[in-house]
């Protein structure tokens, strides 16, 4: 599906700038503490428009940021801002954010298209018809399913019913914790391919995950929350390429390992080469460009035929690694 | 495990330096079992424990022992009383009915906890995935429930009794206390049976730990109120006799008929009451409930059918496929 | 040298049923009475017969794992056909196998206000160890599942991962001959679905458990399994040794840092076809050897000459998870209808017809299933 | 000014009350009034002084002290309290719709919940229990006053009722606000304070609904075996502020709701 398919999405879009440009989440020296335990800590980030996802190990402190910028926590030091509103104490913010909760809290007595009237009601939309088929059509849930119970619905469905409510009144930010928790593939691609087309139009889009792959397929910027602090931001690769103090690893196979090996070791961007028990060589590159530009070249020369070259720690995953274990 | 160094002396280790690299690995498990019945009884002390906050915070703690204290002051009470004016606080044979709020208080508390628990977190699945059966777990649960009930009706009766005997003299004496002691503790056992099994079944069918409050609470607590009204109403409408001077006097009817003896039977405590009446046979005007004669009887066998059906309810919610 | 003993060593337990299979169904279907939109088959016609050893069961959400695992624990009674688990029928000698079979549950299961030591040694005793034993045993599966210093603290101050070595643990107490782990690394952060796969593949392999692992991330299916059964919408998709299912495929996937345009034009020009799929570009290899070491070298060659930063040049692997996206399972079995059908260990593997397009549709069927859901709303409203 | 009523949160919360089992299970009790009242009116003569004193334990003892409260705990507790427990809230908070209008909605859909489950009941009950009665000394509670019956007792206890049900419905909803384990509080309080203590201590009578209610019955129509305390002027005056302190405070605890749960 194309944006050209949902003129609704540009009107948000066009509502967006209207509404004075894109809304950005600013986080200025955020704390937040439980009793003794800091779940988030001195964190100060600036969220713009497109995908971000908000990455960190299980129980870094992801929902407490999203929590914080969700207005249902309260700093406990420094200032959370959307759209240049503080959250905390401020029903008005929800004019501008819609929330996706990661609970599977919702009404379920009601019907998809009932839940999703009431949130636009609750919004006091002046067009609550229009705004509900709207949202239920960006979800693609303007089937027969938006009339049965949500009870009756999969997690998938649910979780699109949650995020038409959320939309129903073309918020500028969209909030969500953990949506694609316990999606299998097939679900998770539709959310995924949801969430693209809403960044792509202009709307300022934050989910927590810790699943990975989904990350690196929305190739959004990443936040990554390591024990309530803020480890890195932006593209994942780049992060990676930032982390200069450890080598790169790949592995290669090759028609001939050890005439190869033997030529990568004099090159000055290798720091070292093994020959790995079940054939094909690990390669430790210091030098990332270098190397990566050199491969194929040294290969022809010693007429050795490439058969697999992979960057064994290059996966967001190992960034991710490396970042929690720092 | 004979390669152990740790056995050898502490001579051999210096003379014979050695090493060895003890493996700690995964082991089997080759030793006993102890089978279904041996779970269950596991399961019941686990659960007793639990009912009295035993193994767990110690905010799981309050509500129980408050419940102990509560029921334990009266027989307090009572031993100061009989000890300096010779004066019985409470019988043996009311302390259970006139105390049965905090016996209420404390089954809404603690039921929740044992039953609605587990289905709450959704830890059945595990229990079933076992060798339990799957009418193991409620008659687990109920016994060790009736047991904790034990504790909070037969404790207090059992201080009754001390502190009663501590202030007499005499083997006649004590002879006649001890008599009066024993109906006292059946007692205790008839309420802690009964009590128990209906609030487990009231709980049994709400995850919720409100609901299975609530339900418990209002259960107990509606319907004794409704049978107390009615037996008063129906029972002691005491009769104004106009006399020919135009004075008048309340006469208590002899008979108060059928009316009180039904409406006892609409509240558990009203209706182990009626009973209790009818095995000691006392005299009705010192009673809150009339004396039933005959209909004691229908008293035992409603009581004795109505937790007989509560047991078949249980054991049947228990084979839902909807728990797993 | 573990002092684990195979489940064969153990005569008085027969580790498995006729022909070493610890799993065996045939014709096995489960229908639900739905209370609202009528019957709902969860499980249809399954025949399979699953060796020792790790086994891998996926399908999509609502696909009939979970039915499937509580038919073989006896937790439900098949609607026909029937069940074995190690050797034990699944009807009539259900209490036999629930005395030999961890189970950990997709949902949680677990109470907040007790201590995982507390937890995991009560589900011991559950389990038939005496009170010493159960204390020992819950230890040392906490120690096993990673978790030590935090095992005297409260199950609810527990993180998601925790959690979920905590209900491992609890299946693993008993010294089970099988596990079943219905989705064992749902909801877990990398680091701690890494260890969690690593710890099944070490039961696995160094404790001698047979496991039967349910999951849909089928990366990880891939990564610890012997073998996997493919379920969609109740019906048995495919049943084989791994190696059958994760062959590399004859499609070559070439990344580059930057100018992927012009070595798409490059190797175009050398007369490949190069196709995009995302940041890379995929390149079908020869039929032949020598035709596919001459694609090797024209990718090599191309790269070398535009001086382009090589960041990956692999083989696709084909990812279980294709078999469940209609396009690449045709192209699957194309490639491989063939070559898996010797590894194959089932008897049947019906067509994959009835994969359609809608994402949640066989999800609506499970979600309905009576035995997961409902329950709580009906008690509630 | 935030609006007191939302119609959108009302009709919500009305869904989520009302759901078949629950609505039953509330509706058991006040059918048990109505047949209580009918039996009761039914075997007795109202001409004979036989039967005097049953509609004061009846409409009072079981009707404003005791069902009422047990109503309004379960209507109280669960109109914002279940949606708490499983954070379903959050649907409703996270709009521009302010917390005040959300509370104060709760509470009315809670009253009128409560009228309609308790206090209806118990006016039907009293009309039929006072009505046709004519000057029967009251030997039970010993005052010797007649109940009229010219429907001022039923209109006193009706008023009551209704009074109690806004007050309980407000305070209850606040205690939901207020703690996590609202039910067994409000049991506490039913069972504990206005069961046992507050008819022990009279002084404490000053801080219990159920005295309010009895005050106010007994005022507007004076019934026997009531049990009535207070005088009008206090439970008048004592409802209002018990109301008012329950909701602005919930308010104020609602305004800062948060999340629970600290693992992630």
């Amino acid at each position: 599906m194309t944006i050209d398919n949902i003129p609704a999405q540009r009107d948000a879009a066009a509502a967006a700038a209207a509404n004075g440009g894109p809304a950005e989440i600013v986080l200025d020296n955020v704390t937040h503490w439980y009793g003794n335990v800091v779940a988030v800590n001195d964190i100060t980030m600036t969220i713009g428009p497109g995908v971000t996802g908000l990455l960190g190990p299980n129980g870094a402190g992801k929902s407490t940021l999203l929590h914080l910028v969700s207005g249902f926590l309260s700093p406990s030091r420094g200032t959370v801002t959307v759209a240049g509103q503080r959250t905390w104490h401020n029903p008005d913010i929800y004019k501008v954010i819609g929330l996706v909760p990661e609970r599977d809290s919702v009404y379920a007595f009601l019907t998809g298209r009932q839940f999703v009237t009431a949130t636009a009601k609750l919004h006091k939309l002046p067009d609550v018809g229009a705004a509900t088929a709207r949202a239920l059509a960006m979800v693609e849930m303007d089937t027969e399913a938006a009339d049965r119970r949500i009870d009756t619905y999969s997690k998938g469905m649910r979780q699109r019913i949650k995020v038409a409510a959320a939309l129903v009144h073309e918020p500028r930010v969209l909030l969500l914790d953990e949506p694609f928790n316990g999606m299998d593939p097939r679900q998770r691609m539709h959310m995924m391919d949801l969430l693209h087309r809403l960044g792509d139009s202009g709307h300022t889009i934050v989910f927590s995950s810790h699943i990975l792959e989904e990350v690196e397929r929305l190739s959004g910027t990443v936040q990554v929350i390591v024990s309530g602090r803020l480890a890195a931001s932006g593209d994942y690769r780049t992060i990676r390429r930032l982390m200069t103090t450890r080598p790169h690893v790949f592995q290669v196979a090759s028609s001939d390992d050890r005439a190869l090996g033997a030529a990568l070791i004099g090159r000055p961007s290798v720091n070292g080469v093994e020959l790995t028990p079940g054939g094909g060589l690990e390669v430790r590159a210091g030098d990332y460009g270098t190397f990566s530009r050199e491969l194929a070249a040294v290969a022809r020369e010693q007429g050795v035929r490439l058969r697999a070259v992979l960057p064994a720690d290059e996966s967001l995953e190992s960034v991710f690694t490396y970042l929690v274990a720092s | 495990m004979t390669t152990d160094t740790a056995t050898a002396g502490p001579g051999s280790g210096a003379a014979n330096p050695s090493g060895v690299i003890h493996d700690i690995g995964y082991r089997t498990y080759d030793g006993e079992r102890i089978g279904r019945l041996g779970i269950v009884r596991a399961l019941y002390w686990h659960s007793l424990r639990s009912a009295w906050g035993l193994g767990r915070g110690s905010k799981a703690k309050i509500v129980p022992f408050l419940a102990l204290v509560i029921m334990c002051l009266p027989a307090v009470a009572n031993a100061f009383s009989v000890s300096r004016t010779g004066i019985r606080a409470i019988a043996y044979d009311e302390y259970m009915f006139s105390f049965q709020l905090v016996l209420v208080l404390y089954l809404a508390a603690v039921t929740p906890e044992l039953i609605s628990r587990d289905l709450r977190n959704r830890t059945l699945p595990l229990y079933f995935s076992r060798q339990l059966r799957r009418t193991d777990y409620p008659l687990a649960k109920v016994s060790a429930l009736i047991t904790a009930m034990l504790g909070l009706t037969a404790i207090p009766e059992l201080l009754l009794y001390i502190g009663t005997i501590g202030s007499r003299h005499g083997a006649s004496e004590v002879w006649h206390e001890t008599r009066a002691f024993f109906p006292g503790l059946l007692l205790a056992v008839v309420y802690s049976v009964s009590f128990a099994i209906l609030a487990t079944l009231l709980a049994c069918y709400t995850g919720r730990r409100a609901f299975a409050t609530g339900a418990v609470a209002v259960f107990f607590f509606g319907t004794w109120v409704v049978s107390s009204a009615l037996v008063h109403l129906t029972g002691f409408r005491p009769h104004y006799h106009h006399g020919p001077d135009g004075t008048g006097y309340f006469v208590k009817p002899g008979d108060p008929g059928i009316g009180p003896k039904i409406s006892g039977l609409l509240n558990p405590a009203n209706m182990i009451e009626g009973m209790k009446e009818w095995i000691v046979g006392r005299a009705p005007e010192n009673s809150e409930i009339p004396y039933p004669g005959g209909f004691g009887a229908v008293n035992l066998a409603v009581l004795v059918g109505l937790c007989a059906l509560a047991l078949f309810l249980l054991m049947r919610r228990y084979q839902k496929a909807s728990l797993l | 040298m573990t002092t684990a003993t195979t489940p064969t060593a153990d005569a008085a337990v027969p580790a498995a049923g006729p022909g070493g299979a610890v799993i065996e169904a045939s014709g096995l279907t489960k229908r639900y009475a739905g209370a609202s939109r009528g019957t709902v088959t969860a499980l249809d016609g399954l025949t399979l017969s699953v060796p020792a050893g790790v086994i891998g069961l996926v399908g999509a959400n609502g696909a009939g794992k979970s039915t499937l695992i509580k038919i073989l624990l006896g937790l439900l009674a098949p609607s026909s056909g029937s069940a074995a688990v190690l050797g034990y029928d699944v009807v009539d000698q259900a209490q036999r196998i629930r005395t030999l079979v961890g189970y950990m549950p997709e949902h949680d299961c677990l109470p907040p206000d007790v201590t995982a030591t507390e937890f995991v040694t009560h589900m011991g005793r559950m389990g038939g160890l005496p009170p010493t034993a159960a204390k020992e045993r819950a230890a040392e599966s906490l120690r096993h599942v990673g978790l030590h210093e935090e095992r005297y603290r409260l199950i609810g101050t527990y993180s998601t991962g925790m959690k979920q070595r905590v209900k491992l643990a609890q299946a693993l107490v008993g010294d089970p001959r099988l596990m079943l782990l219905d989705e064992p690394t749902n909801g877990l952060d990398p680091a701690g679905r890494e260890a969690m796969l690593d710890l099944i593949e070490r039961i696995g392999a160094e404790f001698g458990i047979s496991i039967l692992v349910a999951s849909h991330l089928l990366g990880e299916i891939e990564q610890i399994c012997d073998s996997l059964v493919a379920i969609d919408a109740g019906k048995l998709l495919r049943a084989a040794s791994m190696s059958a299912f994760t062959k590399a495929s004859a499609v070559l996937a070439v990344e580059v840092d930057e100018g992927s345009a012009q070595l798409g034009a490059a190797l175009k020009a050398a007369g490949l076809e190069p196709r995009r799929d995302g940041r890379a570009l995929l390149v079908r290899l020869g039929t032949s050897e020598e035709e596919s070491d001459r694609v090797y070298d024209a990718i090599r060659d191309a790269v070398a000459d535009l001086g382009l930063p090589l960041n990956r040049l692999e083989r696709r692997r084909h990812r279980v998870e294709e078999l469940f996206a209609d396009e690449a399972f045709d192209e699957f079995e194309r490639a491989y209808g063939a070559a898996g059908g010797a590894a194959e260990s089932s008897v049947s593997a019906p067509a994959a017809d009835s994969t359609s397009g809608d994402p949640d549709r066989s999800t609506e069927s499970t979600d309905s299933d009576p035995g997961t859901t409902g329950s709580e709303t009906a008690d509630d409203h | 000014m935030p609006t007191v009523f939302h119609p959108t949160i009302a009709a919500i919360t009305l869904r989520g009350l009302l759901g078949r089992r629950r609505s039953l299970l509330i509706a058991l009790p006040p059918a048990l009034l109505l047949a209580l009242t009918i039996g009761l009116r039914a075997s007795t003569n109202i001409n004979s002084s036989h039967d005097f004193g049953w509609p004061g334990v009846v409409l009072g003892q079981i009707g404003l002290v005791t069902l009422l409260p047990l109503t309004a705990m379960i209507i109280g507790t669960s109109v914002l309290g279940t949606e708490v427990d499983d954070s379903s809230i959050l649907h409703l908070l996270a709009t521009p719709v302010s917390r005040a209008t959300v509370l104060t909605t709760k509470w009315i859909v809670a009253s009128a919940a409560t009228l309609v489950f308790a206090v209806v009941p118990i006016a039907i009950a009293a009309f039929i229990g006072t009505s046709g009665y004519v000057d029967n000394p009251g030997p039970l509670d010993m005052t010797f006053m007649p109940i009229k019956g010219d429907a001022s007792e039923a209109v006193g206890v009706i008023v009551a009722a209704a009074v109690g049900a806004v007050v309980y419905s407000a305070f209850f909803l606040f205690l939901s606000v207020v703690t996590k384990r609202s039910v067994a509080v409000t049991l506490i309080y039913i069972l504990v304070w206005e069961s046992l203590l507050t008819r022990q201590v009279s002084g404490l009578r000053l801080l219990s609904i159920g005295q309010y209610e009895l005050g106010l019955a007994d005022q507007i129509g004076h019934l026997p075996n009531l049990g009535a305390h207070l005088t009008l002027g206090t439970s008048v005056v004592m409802s209002v502020a018990f109301t008012l302190f329950a909701l602005i405070y919930g308010t104020r605890r609602l305004q800062s709701f948060r999340v629970s749960g600290e693992a992630a």
